[in-house]
């Protein structure tokens, strides 16, 4: 009787779980970058592929509960035909295969991510995240960053990044601003610093996760392919203030960004 | 403990399943013990290692003197494994003062590398070397990882001088027996081989 | 019936008089405990104060649309008046002057922290409010006093604290929102924190001779003597020059 | 020689008073019971810490009764601060993954059955084991310390992160005094889990009774063999980095700390260390350390499932140990997994993408091992059965998201999002809890010598099972929308879509709890009033039921035993299973 139950109980939790994939009840959001549909396209092959290993163990669990309750000797035991050897080599072929095409499809969309070298003439921003903050940071005419002096660092000043405006040329006409906005369909390279903590840039409209690690520059790039307004927020640890460490991006048409950063140049 | 010597006493194999091995269990141990330490000891040096790639600005700092010094050290440990060697020789011969004369040896030699050590230490205090300050500029890691690595390792021999001195102690009173120095040999030795590592990448790699 | 305007002539006539007695009283009351009055002067143009981009924190973005806040390392305020300086003695206290039982409020609002410079007794009681929809920490970086760090989720009760040592110029501020900064002045006896126009007044002052000390948060610290004689209020101006 | 049995007299020779007895005790059962109970105890705070957790996460706003007055620096007027969150996030990490689930089925049965099971009369150092103990209490005293001192507990998560641990006092509250005594706790558990596992690998080695050959030893003495060898080598790993990390918090050295850091405008004197360097050590030993957990629960279930299936598992003990021995090894392979989008380089994230996945070969032919052996079997559907059966279904659901997780491209978009929270609660969380509590049912009788009530464990177990699912599972589909973990509110507009689903999650979490008072009371009350059992109530072939419930002193009454076949080698009939050790076991 409780295998019955049991079985029925599994098969019922199955279904439900299958049903809320396949309905799409919980779903990523839409994908506006260029690297995007790959990194989907995993996931779902994912998903389609660990889901039916997922339902077969499930039922194949909730059968054998079903059909081989104690039968008070009624009917006489008997051991798997197929022995152990059948299992070892289905487990070994099926997830295998498994993995081979994973791994084969995977680390293609991931060298399309992190193994194609950035746009030569991409868009460069400087990103520092800070407790609990980020802040950006465009070259400027010159097209030229400055050094960076992390002594300098105040944000009593708002000199978020340690610039030296007085000594440096570069530093200038370097624009710091509180959010992230880019120009539709341009590629960008972001340059990841950070002034205390690990953080983390992620934004899940890109499908981008990146950690920043104090001490090294990481650099990320990616072309957004759809104008709107994204949450660029904080996944790795880094304090009290974590959950509210927060940005927004902003891709607009290149006419929008070359007012916006005028804008923000005159906010300097 | 006094489990197994029942079982040794009586005759491991009669009673119980032939160890593999076909030795004791505080001698394996020793052994498992050793196997981990050595894990924590590779985690160091990984460390070590890590942060030298990692650092510009290293530097070899160590000038002869310090290299001779370290040598003779090396020399020391060396002879006292041998020592030990022979002490563990008399006492499976059952020679209890042959015995003695070699643990009291493997003591003094281990007591003199710590000596030698603590004085070379002080020496580089005096010149301003800290776990996290460097006279001649390069690297602070330099001071961290040396003073962790070696400081490691001294804690390893005072404590097996210590070791040997109560189990000598012991020995002579009849409480212990061979296995105990046994044990306490095989200790020695995996903290001189620990040395024989630490001394060419902390020393010989430093050296001007 | 005219007996009964007598009564009221001759009763409004002895209130009159006491009303006045009472005010002479009051005057000579005021008179034995003086106050230093005075304002504070930049010389020169205020350095460029950055605009602040809270596009991170929208429910105080939103408070600030209409004209957007800006760092407040120098605020110069009327006719050339410095905002924000304390005045405070440094020489010629007593050593037994009534610490103020009036609690000191600070409000984090719109993501600022209003105001921008408090000064207080040492012992006296500060609250701290939090009337923001997000939720705050309070980072105090003082080194006198036990430095502390907490969160304030909206809504939250009023924190009350107090510094019992004096410190000039702790810094506070909020890491949650990294351009939030305020500075606590703890010290003993009167202290003054000039206003917008840069006046400022330090109360119940005894007469005798004092050194003044001026404090600025980016222009550090000035100070003179004065000497307040009973009867009339002192008059001082301090100057900080623009850098 | 002869002073010598006068010792070994005394030592088969129960000793006499309450401390030597009970408190100071070197007996491997009063040991294994302290572990038990320590485990228990610590899981009920786990537990608690994760309730205030789930409250707030879905009424944010929401007074908790009593946390006010409990803790009003944390949570003033019941409302935690978000720091609050996360020293709770972080001790209730630390105190489920290291003072229950690696201390309960390792430590705690371990202690109790590994020498039975072989056939000893004790471990093989049993002053040695004691000092394992009381170490490992010192650390959970520390632990929960840190819930008194001022400063309040590390905010740093489980992982402990670096710079984040390092730096100190500036990092945030927490990071001062609590995380040093955090470190402190976390040192002295890595000793004695190696002094543990020193005792265990040595006892299997030399300890084994006549017959005990190893192709004779019951799977979970295996388990426990195998996995005493992993945390051998994890927490060899674990224990310097901590030292390391001490060194820097109170040393003044920058192992972990880079230069140039600027934390709330000051420049830290720091220069040259590596935060990744951190994360390497640390994920050395945290990968193992999942298997360190999951291990003992294989065992478990491996060493229930004939005795109540009434068939060998399919395979026998080889396939079954390989795998474990195939797991235990490729676990120190794949740490980088962790690391996907810290900085790591990207082809290291695929060099680690692929051990990742084929660990997960013997870990299907474990599941399917277990699976299997159910097939033609009589099954006996206790209670023990029941979670080894939830176990096999939940080990499943876990392992499934393993497939997602190892591959750096899917982990870029899944990695920090409760997806992650979802799996590891699966795999190293519930089905280990399960593996525990059938291991719990299971050894109760011997362990105090009386039954526990089946009704109630029954009740506990389906209450248990599917309120699992519901909190567990929904966390999984939940982070396919992205929502991050670690987040005390929702300030991310994205995740306020998400309230009602951490609603849904907060009851079923509340009600998950409740239900354990099911057991605890089962438990508590069975252990007092509960009826007597049996030397063998299961039918089960392996040492520890050829002796009384509970065994004596010197666990089998100065009897020698001798082996003659395994637990799971039968007549020539092999279809049926002995239902009493007396046949497969000749007491000599």
């Amino acid at each position: 009787m409780p295998g019955k139950v049991f079985a029925v109980v599994v098969a019922i939790i199955t279904l439900v779980i299958a049903y809320c994939v396949i309905a799409h009840v919980w779903w990523m959001p839409v994908d506006v970058s260029v690297h995007g549909p790959k990194i989907d396209h995993q996931i779902e092959e994912t998903l389609f592929g660990a889901g039916i290993l997922f339902i077969a163990g499930q039922l194949v669990l909730a059968s054998f509960a079903f059909l081989y309750g104690d039968s008070k000797g009624a009917r006489k035991m008997k051991a798997f035909p197929g022995g152990a050897k059948s299992l070892i080599v289905f487990a070994c072929v099926v997830v295998g295969v498994e993995i081979l095409v994973l791994s084969f499809v995977g680390s293609k969309a991931w060298a399309s991510v992190y193994f194609t070298p950035p746009d030569p003439d991409s868009l460069r921003v400087d990103v520092q995240a800070g407790q609990f903050a980020f802040y950006f940071r465009y070259p400027g005419p010159d097209g030229k960053f400055g050094p960076l002096h992390p002594e300098l660092i105040n944000e009593t000043t708002q000199n978020y990044f340690g610039l030296d405006p007085e000594h440096d040329a570069d530093a200038k006409d370097d624009i710091v601003t509180a959010g992230l906005a880019i120009p539709v369909n341009k590629p960008v390279l972001l340059t990841l610093h950070s002034k205390d903590m690990g953080h983390s840039f992620d934004v899940r409209e890109l499908r981008i996760q990146q950690d920043f690690v104090p001490g090294i520059v990481i650099p990320i790039h990616f072309t957004a392919n759809q104008t709107g307004k994204f949450e660029i927020v904080c996944t790795q640890l880094c304090g009290l203030g974590h959950y509210n460490m927060k940005a927004y991006l902003e891709v607009m048409s290149q006419a929008d960004y070359d007012n916006w950063l005028k804008q923000q140049a005159a906010m300097q | 403990m006094s489990e197994s010597e029942l079982t040794m006493s009586t005759g491991h194999e009669v009673l119980m399943e032939a160890s593999p091995y076909r030795i004791e269990k505080k001698k394996l141990g020793m052994w498992i013990f050793i196997v981990s330490d050595a894990c924590t000891f590779a985690t160091f040096l990984f460390g070590y290692g890590y942060m030298r790639v990692g650092s510009q600005n290293w530097g070899t700092p160590f000038d002869f003197p310090t290299i001779l010094n370290g040598i003779i050290m090396t020399f020391v440990l060396l002879s006292s494994s041998l020592t030990m060697l022979a002490a563990v020789r008399a006492t499976q011969a059952g020679q209890k003062p042959s015995a003695n004369k070699w643990l009291g040896l493997t003591i003094t030699l281990g007591t003199v590398f710590a000596i030698l050590h603590l004085r070379e230490w002080f020496k580089m205090f005096g010149e301003g070397w800290g776990l996290f300050s460097n006279p001649t500029g390069g690297a602070v890691q330099f001071g961290a990882c040396f003073f962790s690595v070696t400081g490691l390792h001294l804690a390893h021999v005072i404590s097996g001088v210590i070791a040997l001195l109560i189990i000598t102690r012991g020995y002579n009173r009849g409480r212990y027996d061979t296995s105990h120095v046994e044990t306490a040999g095989l200790y020695w030795h995996f903290v001189d081989l620990v040395w024989m590592f630490v001394f060419p990448m902390m020393y010989l790699m430093n050296a001007r | 019936m005219k007996a009964g305007y007598k009564v009221v002539a001759l009763a409004s006539a002895i209130l009159v008089v006491a009303f006045g007695l009472l005010y002479s009283g009051r005057s000579v009351s005021a008179a034995s405990t003086l106050q230093i009055a005075g304002s504070v002067k930049l010389d020169g143009t205020a350095p460029h104060q950055k605009p602040i981009d809270m596009s991170k924190e929208p429910s105080c973005a939103a408070v600030h649309k209409d004209k957007p806040v800006t760092t407040e390392g120098v605020v110069a305020g009327a006719n050339g008046g410095l905002e924000n300086v304390v005045v405070y003695i440094t020489q010629g206290l007593t050593g037994n002057e009534p610490v103020s039982t009036q609690p000191v409020e600070i409000n984090q609002k719109g993501c600022q922290y209003l105001p921008h410079v408090v000064a207080v007794d040492a012992g006296q009681h500060i609250k701290i409010m939090n009337s923001d929809q997000t939720s705050h920490n309070i980072y105090v970086q003082s080194t006198k006093n036990p430095a502390w760090n907490k969160s304030q989720p909206p809504g939250a009760a009023p924190l009350d604290v107090t510094w019992n040592n004096e410190e000039i110029g702790i810094p506070v501020k909020c890491n949650v929102h990294p351009w939030m900064h305020a500075y606590v002045v703890v010290v003993k006896g009167p202290y003054g924190v000039s206003d917008d126009s840069g006046s400022f007044k330090l109360d119940n002052v005894a007469p005798g001779t004092y050194t003044l000390t001026a404090w600025h948060e980016t222009y550090g610290t000035q100070t003179q003597t004065v000497t307040v004689a009973a009867g009339k209020p002192a008059a001082v101006s301090f100057t900080f020059k623009a850098k | 020689m002869h002073d010598m049995s006068a010792h070994a007299a005394a030592h088969h020779a129960p000793p006499s008073g309450f401390i030597r007895k009970y408190v100071f005790s070197v007996d491997h059962k009063v040991i294994g019971i302290q572990y038990t109970t320590l485990s228990l105890v610590a899981a009920f705070i786990g537990m608690a810490l994760s309730w205030v957790m789930r409250i707030h996460l879905g009424w944010p706003a929401a007074s908790i009764p009593f946390l006010g007055t409990l803790s009003p620096n944390g949570a003033p007027g019941g409302v935690p601060t978000p720091e609050y969150y996360l020293s709770l996030m972080t001790m209730h990490g630390t105190i489920m993954a290291f003072f229950v689930l690696t201390a309960a089925p390792m430590a705690g049965y371990g202690n109790f059955m590994l020498p039975i099971q072989v056939g000893a009369a004790d471990m093989a150092f049993p002053r040695l084991n004691m000092a394992s103990f009381w170490v490992t209490f010192v650390g959970f005293v520390l632990a929960c310390a840190t819930f008194i001192i001022p400063d309040g507990p590390p905010i740093s998560g489980w992982t402990a992160y670096a710079p984040l641990s390092a730096v100190g006092q500036v990092a945030g509250p927490g990071q001062g005094r609590g995380q040093d005594l955090w470190v402190l706790s976390i040192a002295l558990f890595c000793v004695a889990s190696l002094l543990g596992a020193l005792n265990f690998i040595v006892t299997t080695i030399d300890l084994r009774t006549k017959g005990m050959t190893l192709s004779r030893l019951p799977l979970s003495t295996w388990a426990w063999f195998i996995n005493a060898w992993v945390s051998l080598l994890a927490f060899a790993v674990l224990l310097p980095t901590g030292l390391l990390l001490l060194l820097d918090r109170v040393g003044g050295t920058s192992f972990f700390i880079p230069g140039g850091l600027v934390v709330n405008d000051k420049l830290l004197p720091h220069s040259g260390g590596s935060p990744l360097l951190f994360q390497h050590l640390f994920w050395f030993f945290g990968h193992p350390e999942v298997y360190i957990i999951i291990l003992p629960a294989f065992g478990i279930v491996a060493h229930l499932m004939p005795t109540f299936t009434r068939k060998p598992l399919v395979g026998g003990w080889k396939v079954i140990t390989f795998a474990m021995i195939a797991i235990g090894s490729l676990s120190f392979l794949v740490w980088g997994h962790h690391m996907f989008v810290s900085g790591m380089s990207p082809s290291m994230a695929m060099v680690f993408s692929v051990p990742t996945l084929i660990i997960t070969i013997p870990s299907v032919i474990g599941v399917l091992v277990f699976a299997f052996s159910l097939y033609g079997a009589n099954i006996r559907f206790t209670t023990p059965m029941l979670f080894c059966l939830g176990f096999i279904s939940l080990f499943i659901s876990g392992g499934i998201g393993g497939f997602f997780l190892a591959q750096p491209a899917v982990d870029s978009y899944l990695h920090a999002t409760s997806f992650v929270v979802g799996h590891f609660h699966f795999t190293m969380g519930l089905s280990a809890i399960f593996a525990t509590f059938a291991g719990f049912y299971y050894w109760f009788p011997k362990m105090w010598g009386r039954m526990m009530n089946e009704t109630l464990g029954k009740v506990h177990f389906w209450l248990s099972f599917v309120l699992v699912y519901c909190v567990f599972m929904t966390m999984h589909l939940m982070g396919l929308t992205g929502a991050v973990r670690r987040y005390s509110s929702y300030v991310a507009d994205f995740m306020v879509p998400q309230i009602p689903t951490n609603r849904f999650m907060t009851v079923a979490a509340l009600l998950l709890g409740a239900t354990q008072f099911i057991f605890l009371y089962n438990a508590i009350w069975s252990r007092f009033k509960g009826p007597k059992a049996a030397d063998n109530p299961w039918g089960a072939t392996t040492l520890e039921w050829d002796t009384t419930s509970p065994p004596p002193f010197d666990n089998f009454g100065g009897r020698q035993m001798t082996i003659h076949h395994g637990p799971m080698e039968y007549d020539a009939d092999a279809s049926v299973m002995q239902t009493s050790p007396a046949k497969s076991i000749a007491g000599t």
